[in-house]
């Protein structure tokens, strides 16, 4: 049976369910995207409740350039669908392919990243918005720092199973972590087009 | 493996804790932890008492009080109650539905490790600048302009045990859902495995809000944010909410669980199927729903306003109606039974006329507009020990008791278990009765001294005489468990005659739980089986291999390294260095988990036939 | 679990080409997704008034999501009855937390 | 064993019993039990209705629980005996969840109207049906005093706030640190009083006259508990003269003794920055006007010299831990600290005293002389004597409240 878990051959049509413990993981990480739901929940209530605090710091409308997010929205919704994509080799016992589309899931994510930490250093060197400036800054740079975060957090993730597995195939028991690790990259986005609309677009019109 | 081990050495003993994955094993390390944080916050509660027998006493300094009243809230309610619920329920959820093992054998046990050390930061804060000291509810802006680290180790310590408890909790949702036994539907599950799960789901999302709040004053204190700081801007209302929407459902989680240990104790001992089973599912299902609904209770005198009040006012005391349908089955249970007088059926006795009171003095509280005197008064204190102490407590040690059996294969004295439970009781309300009086008398909660020439001499007098009896009462408790384990008599799978799956199986059971999966016909499956059947439940698969978790480390290494790191935070400065080091090592176990395949072992079908007849086995 | 290699191709067959299908219905959901995030970008750069414009961003958001939980994520496949359980008990714990954070602080002051 | 458990019950129960009648419930200046004020009353209504509902519920539940315990023991003589396995009873199911939703009803009712009276804070209507003119009190909570400024008065006070009775005095209440809570059981319920955003509102209204004792009821830090103030209701008449006496005081009138003229010198030295005399906005420390008349000092401490004299000279470290005049920079010598002692107090600007409050004399009035007919142009008034500066200049961070309608009476201005 343990031997079965580590064959790549003859996998079922959703190789991330088939097996006790893949039930588990699925089902376990839904819950846990549940307690995330909350989670940023309560950071957005957080932000809602202070973005207009800005004591003597500029506000949401003065700094946010929706150039800059409308990029960023644009390359994390793509890697959403490269994650997607994956997915749909991993089903298809495709390893090759499937390593494919996470590493461009994976450099879609850096981007991502990257440009959220180059929007950081332009509102704190460009508008002396630190993190301790006003209770609207705390409360943006820790609603969007928890995203990005997390987005670090998925990256470092893929990134792992993407090497622990480079030299065998897809499998019953490396199936189910892969699942999850899209579900969480499609989570991340989730959380993200609550920012942007949320956050910056709603930041803009006040 | 550890099966066959025979007689291990300690050294091998201590090993074999600080690695398992086993449910029942760690539901020990629950019970002993749990069991050490509850003496210790007993111990402040003594403090307290003591400190309170006089008019302008000088036992302890204004500051040490403030301390060991956070710590004594605190711990009680993170580090002793919640603890012991989850002992309970790792001892027994498997067990009830029938399951080899928990769905997360890893993240059980790192829930575990994440709990004890957030339990052993908390009190390192009493050797290191201090222990927290704005209450257990940290209301900002008092726990942001707190001095020394005190609410520093408050923030991060919870923080990390709060982690503990969500993954425990998920560990248990997806537990029921996916684990039961063939038979064992949603509506044949016994009540404690009802309550566990709807109680892991109200961890679920009711942590989270914690987290954040955790997180934000973590922030504010150490990295110079402004949530709750007024002067730049924050709102320290916010706070309010974000603790209490996660405070709240908290009080169900504690509650619910007890409320399962009732409903599996009353049916063993008065011979009788629960009375209204799915009401009664129902009932729990409606008091969580409900629970989220009612936070703002506990803030009528912020100030939102008559609107806002008035809805909360009304929601809350919509709890009672859900509650009292439990109430009302039980003591119909009771109607027509034949019932023995055991330990935890006197505990659950105890129980119904004392919970009745304390969620009689909620519904009073949740007047909102008569809460503008209850509220921050001893009223309060003596509304929640009475639903604490008197649902959750005495739930916990009928269940403790009741299980006591199965986990140790020892039966505890029942005669000094009476003794224990009348010296508490008495003790109890000897302790609490009298304060709900001193709060309508005017003694707010939170008091390191009341003046003389108040007229509340005489009562707090009373009130601390009765915490003695309850010291009394909990020292025997620990006597017992000595007496007991030394002499160890071993005793059957199936001493209190009881009616569900786990008293199948011999106590304490093999570690693997179940030779054969079991087939579960009905609700209470091995009643069934004594009444219509031989006695023994039916196997729902040929004896075959079974497959088991290996043991880890990682666990433990993972919630060090957080609870090192914690330090580095913390002092900041040149013990950054700690922070790299502590997060290096969580992150270092964490890869070293996912790199390394971890298949688990099998049980071969052979060895098991072998031990067939054998009972005893553990 | 012996099948016979010839009966497993088939079905391998048979999953690749549901996959398949499955995969136009995500490039689809990704491009109403992509038009979606434009028509919000665009009410807010071209300055339609933010009572007319809030509301509507945020519906377009709430259905961005629903397209990710129920295509992207599947939820929308059989056996994720307890997941989508949980993720709605979560959402609604989430406005409730929204509501109180936003609206609640402020009734009384 | 039954035996023993009813006589354990009803020992307890009549000890509890013995013990009520013994304290007659608490001291009348401080018990909810006792109210002595309009909200105090309602609110002691409304814990009756439910204390009866409630002493329903619990004696049903208690009378099955009794049949249950004696009826359905184990029988000796048939320990086998297996009773007959009910599922449940849709009737008497249906029954239990009817009944409380009554009851509940029944509660709710009441308490829906009364937080919504007790929340009111619009004007008084007199016998003619005219609006009177609303006394409206700013209270400022600090740790661990309390400030009291009388709106459009001129008049100052801390730690002790005299008030009419029969009159409803509207209160305004904020902090300038962490979060309190003013409570004074006997008249009224309390309210949190939070430091900058979120001023509260409420009513106070004494029936009687007398000296009545506060509490502050959220945990502030090390001397919570001592956080004690007093209510000292006198009649309308008395208290407009107590107004009148207080307006006059301006802190440079000169005592009588030698000492305590130089004590006056002293205080003008070292104490000024914190402390005031005579009305002024809420300072660093406790305004001192009618000191001569306070009850206790700090609110807590029994009022003599000696007490004065080591309060100044330990600048309150052992009397109010964690307090703030810890940290005032003055060093007296002893006989300095007892001119200061001397000379503060002899302040006592009016006749009117705790002592009013407790003798029998009923002074009526309308207060209408404290309304002077231009303050009836427009609340917009109250904010030139100055005490919503302070409460200003933080709130300009929270927009959000601003927005409120309720809290124009302090943003009208801006
Ligand atoms: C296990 C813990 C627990 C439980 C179960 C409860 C149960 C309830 N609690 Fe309690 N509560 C606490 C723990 C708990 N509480 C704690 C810790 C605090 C203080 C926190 C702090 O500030 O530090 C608190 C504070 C608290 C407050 C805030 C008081 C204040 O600070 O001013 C309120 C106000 O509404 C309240 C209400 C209720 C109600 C209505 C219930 C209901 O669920 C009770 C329902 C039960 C019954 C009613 C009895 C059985 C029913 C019947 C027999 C049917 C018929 C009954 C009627 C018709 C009335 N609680
Ligand atoms: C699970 C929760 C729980 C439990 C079980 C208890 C149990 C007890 N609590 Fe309380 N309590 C709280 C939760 C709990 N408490 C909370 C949340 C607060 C609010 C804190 C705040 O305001 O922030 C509070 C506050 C609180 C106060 C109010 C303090 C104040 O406002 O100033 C008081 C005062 O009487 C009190 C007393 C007691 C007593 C006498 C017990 C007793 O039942 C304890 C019985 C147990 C023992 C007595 C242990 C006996 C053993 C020994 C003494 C032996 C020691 C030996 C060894 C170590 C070997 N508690
Ligand atoms: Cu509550």
């Amino acid at each position: 049976m343990a031997d079965d878990m580590l064959k790549s051959t003859n996998l079922p049509q959703n190789p991330e369910r088939a097996t006790l413990e893949g039930r588990n993981k699925f089902m376990g990480f839904w819950f846990f995207l549940g307690g995330e739901t909350v989670l940023f929940a309560s950071l957005f209530g957080t932000y809602l409740a202070l973005k207009n605090s800005t004591v003597d710091g500029p506000a949401a409308n003065e700094i946010f350039g929706l150039e800059l997010v409308f990029i960023m929205t644009i390359v994390l919704l793509t890697s959403s669908l490269t994650s997607v994509y994956a997915m749909y080799h991993m089903k298809n016992n495709d390893p090759k392919k499937m390593q494919l589309w996470l590493g461009i899931t994976v450099a879609l994510g850096l981007t991502f990243l990257g440009l959220e930490i180059y929007e950081f250093y332009h509102y704190v060197h460009g508008y002396h918005f630190g993190y301790t400036t006003s209770a609207f800054s705390s409360a943006f740079y820790t609603l969007v720092g928890f995203h990005g975060a997390h987005v670090a957090f998925g990256l470092g993730w893929i990134v792992s199973l993407m090497i622990r597995n480079a030299k065998r195939g897809v499998n019953l028991y490396n199936a189910p972590k892969f699942y999850i690790a899209s579900l969480y990259w499609h989570f991340i986005d989730v959380v993200w087009v609550f920012i942007f609309t949320v956050v910056y677009l709603m930041g803009k019109v006040g | 493996m550890s099966a066959t081990a025979k007689k291990a050495g300690f050294g091998a003993t201590l090993w074999d804790y600080l690695t398992t994955v086993d449910h029942k094993k760690i539901a020990i390390l629950y019970l002993v932890a749990g069991m050490f944080f509850f003496l210790l916050g007993g111990l402040e509660a003594m403090i307290i008492r003591i400190q309170l027998i006089e008019p302008n006493n000088d036992f302890v300094s204004a500051q040490f009080y403030n301390e060991v009243l956070t710590m004594h809230g605190t711990t009680m309610i993170f580090l002793a109650a919640m603890p012991l619920i989850f002992a309970l329920m790792n001892a027994v959820v498997p067990l009830q539905i029938g399951a080899r093992d928990v769905a997360f054998p890893f993240v059980n046990s790192l829930g575990f490790w994440l709990f004890f050390f957030g339990g052993v930061m908390l009190n390192v804060s009493w050797f290191v600048t201090g222990a927290p000291d704005a209450g257990w509810t940290a209301y900002a802006p008092l726990s942001i302009f707190s001095e020394g680290h005190g609410v520093d180790f408050y923030a991060i310590g919870l923080q990390i045990s709060g982690f503990g408890t969500l993954m425990g909790g998920i560990n248990f949702i997806v537990t029921v859902v996916n684990m039961r036994a063939p038979g064992m539907t949603y509506m044949r599950m016994p009540l404690f495995t009802w309550t566990a799960f709807i109680a892991s789901v109200l961890i679920l999302f009711a942590f989270p809000a914690l987290t954040v709040g955790l997180f934000l004053m973590t922030f504010d204190r150490l990295f110079g944010a402004n949530f709750f700081d007024p002067a730049m801007g924050g709102n320290a209302i916010i706070w309010e909410h974000l603790f209490w929407i996660f405070g709240h459902p908290e009080v169900y989680i504690l509650i619910l669980p007890a409320f399962g240990v009732f409903s599996e104790v009353i049916p063993t001992f008065a011979k009788k199927r629960l009375f209204g089973y799915s009401s009664m599912v129902f009932a729990t299902v409606l008091i969580a729903f409900l629970g989220f609904m009612v936070w703002a209770h506990h803030m009528f005198t912020v100030g939102l306003g008559p609107i806002a009040n008035s809805i909360f006012a009304v929601a809350t005391m919509a709890i009672a109606v859900p509650t009292g349908i439990k109430i009302f089955n039980w003591l119909f249970t009771l109607w027509g039974g034949s019932i023995r007088l055991t330990s935890p059926m006197v505990f659950a006795l105890g129980f119904i006329p004392t919970f009745t009171i304390g969620g009689m003095t909620g519904v009073m509280l949740a007047s909102a507009a008569a809460d503008f005197q209850y509220h921050d008064s001893y009223f309060v204190v003596a509304h929640f020990h009475y639903v604490i102490v008197g649902g959750v407590v005495l739930g916990l040690f009928a269940g403790i008791i009741y299980w006591w059996p199965k986990m140790f294969g020892t039966m505890l004295n029942e005669k000094l278990n009476h003794w224990f439970f009348w010296l508490f009781f008495i003790g109890f309300h000897l302790t609490f009765f009298i304060q709900h009086f001193l709060g309508l008398m005017g003694m707010p909660r939170r008091y390191w001294i009341f003046l003389e020439d108040q007229g509340l001499d005489l009562f707090n007098f009373i009130s601390t005489i009765g915490a003695f009896f309850m010291a009394a009462g909990t020292i025997l408790f620990l006597i017992n468990v000595v007496i007991t384990q030394a002499k160890g008599v071993k005793v059957s799978g199936d001493p209190w005659d009881a009616r569900t799956l786990e008293w199948a199986i011999p106590s304490p059971p093999p570690f693997y739980n179940f030779q054969q999966e079991p087939l579960v016909r009905g609700l209470d499956p091995l009643w069934i089986e004594k009444m219509e059947g031989d006695g023994k439940i039916q196997p729902a698969e040929p004896l075959g291999d079974i497959h088991m978790p290996n043991n880890s480390f990682v666990p433990f290494m993972m919630s060090l390294g957080l609870f090192i790191a914690g330090f580095g935070v913390m002092f900041q400065g040149s013990y950054w260095i700690l922070a790299v080091i502590g997060f290096g090592i969580t992150a270092g176990s964490m890869l070293y988990r996912s790199f390394k395949d971890d298949l688990g072992y099998h049980v071969h079908k052979e060895d098991l036939e072998d031990e067939k007849g054998d009972g005893s086995n553990g | 679990m012996a099948d016979n290699t010839n009966s497993t191709n088939e079905k391998q067959q048979f999953y690749r080409k549901k996959h398949k299908e499955e995969m136009k219905h995500h490039v689809l959901t990704f491009a109403m997704m992509i038009a979606f995030t434009l028509i919000a970008f665009g009410l807010v750069i071209s300055g339609v008034s933010a009572m007319f414009t809030v509301p509507i961003i945020l519906v377009l958001a709430a259905v961005q999501v629903l397209f990710q939980l129920y295509y992207f994520m599947h939820m929308n496949q059989e056996g994720h009855e307890m997941p989508a359980l949980m993720i709605y008990s979560g959402i609604f714990a989430a406005i409730l937390t929204v509501l109180a954070l936003t609206t609640i602080v402020w009734w009384g002051s | 064993m039954m035996k023993g458990w009813m006589s354990k019950f009803k020992a307890i129960f009549a000890l509890i019993v013995l013990a009520l009648v013994l304290s007659g419930c608490g001291k009348p200046f401080l018990s909810a039990l006792q109210p002595k004020g309009e909200g105090a009353e309602m609110i002691y209504d409304l814990m009756i209705l439910s204390i009866v509902i409630m002493l329903f519920v619990f004696v049903v539940v208690m009378v099955i629980y009794t049949i249950v315990i004696i009826k359905y023991r184990q029988k000796k003589d048939d320990p086998d005996f297996i009773p007959k396995q009910t599922e449940g009873s849709h009737a008497l199911e249906t029954l239990w969840t009817v009944i409380p939703i009554i009851l509940l009803l029944i509660l709710a009712v009441p308490t829906v109207q009364y937080t919504f009276a007790l929340a009111d804070t619009s004007p008084e209507i007199n016998e003619e049906g005219e609006e009177q003119d609303s006394l409206w009190i700013n209270i400022t909570g600090a740790q661990y005093w309390w400030h009291f400024e009388y709106d459009g008065l001129e008049v100052s006070t801390s730690q002790e706030l005299y008030i009419p009775t029969d009159r409803r005095v509207y209160l305004s209440m904020s902090s300038q640190d962490v979060i309190h809570s003013f409570w004074v059981p006997a008249i009224d319920g309390k309210m949190d009083v939070n430091p900058t955003g979120n001023t509260n509102e409420m009513t106070l209204l004494a029936k009687e006259e007398g000296v009545y004792w506060g509490k502050c009821a959220e945990l502030c830090g090390p001397s919570h508990s001592i956080m004690d103030f007093k209510v000292i209701a006198v009649s309308p008449g008395e208290f407009e003269q107590w107004v009148k006496d207080m307006q006059g005081v301006t802190g440079e009138e000169t005592p009588e003794s030698a000492t305590a003229q130089e004590g006056q010198q002293l205080f003008a030295d070292n104490c000024m920055t914190c402390h005031a005399v005579g009305s002024s906005p809420n300072k660093i420390g406790p305004n001192l006007t009618n000191f001569g008349d306070r009850l206790k000092i700090a609110g807590v401490v029994d009022y003599n010299k000696e007490n004065l004299i080591e309060w100044i000279q330990t600048k309150g470290k052992e009397m109010k831990p964690g307090n703030h005049m810890q940290d005032a920079p003055y060093n007296l010598k002893d006989e300095e600290a007892e001119k200061i002692a001397e000379y503060l107090m002899g302040l006592s600007p009016s006749d009117i005293t705790p002592e009013s409050a407790e003798d029998s004399v009923y002074k009526d009035s309308d207060l209408s002389s404290l309304f002077p007919e231009e303050e009836a142009e427009g609340e917009g008034e109250q904010s030139q004597d100055g005490e919503s500066e302070e409460g200003s200049d933080g709130e300009g961070s929270s927009e959000d409240g601003a927005e409120d309608e309720n809290s124009d009476e302090e943003n009208n201005e801006e």
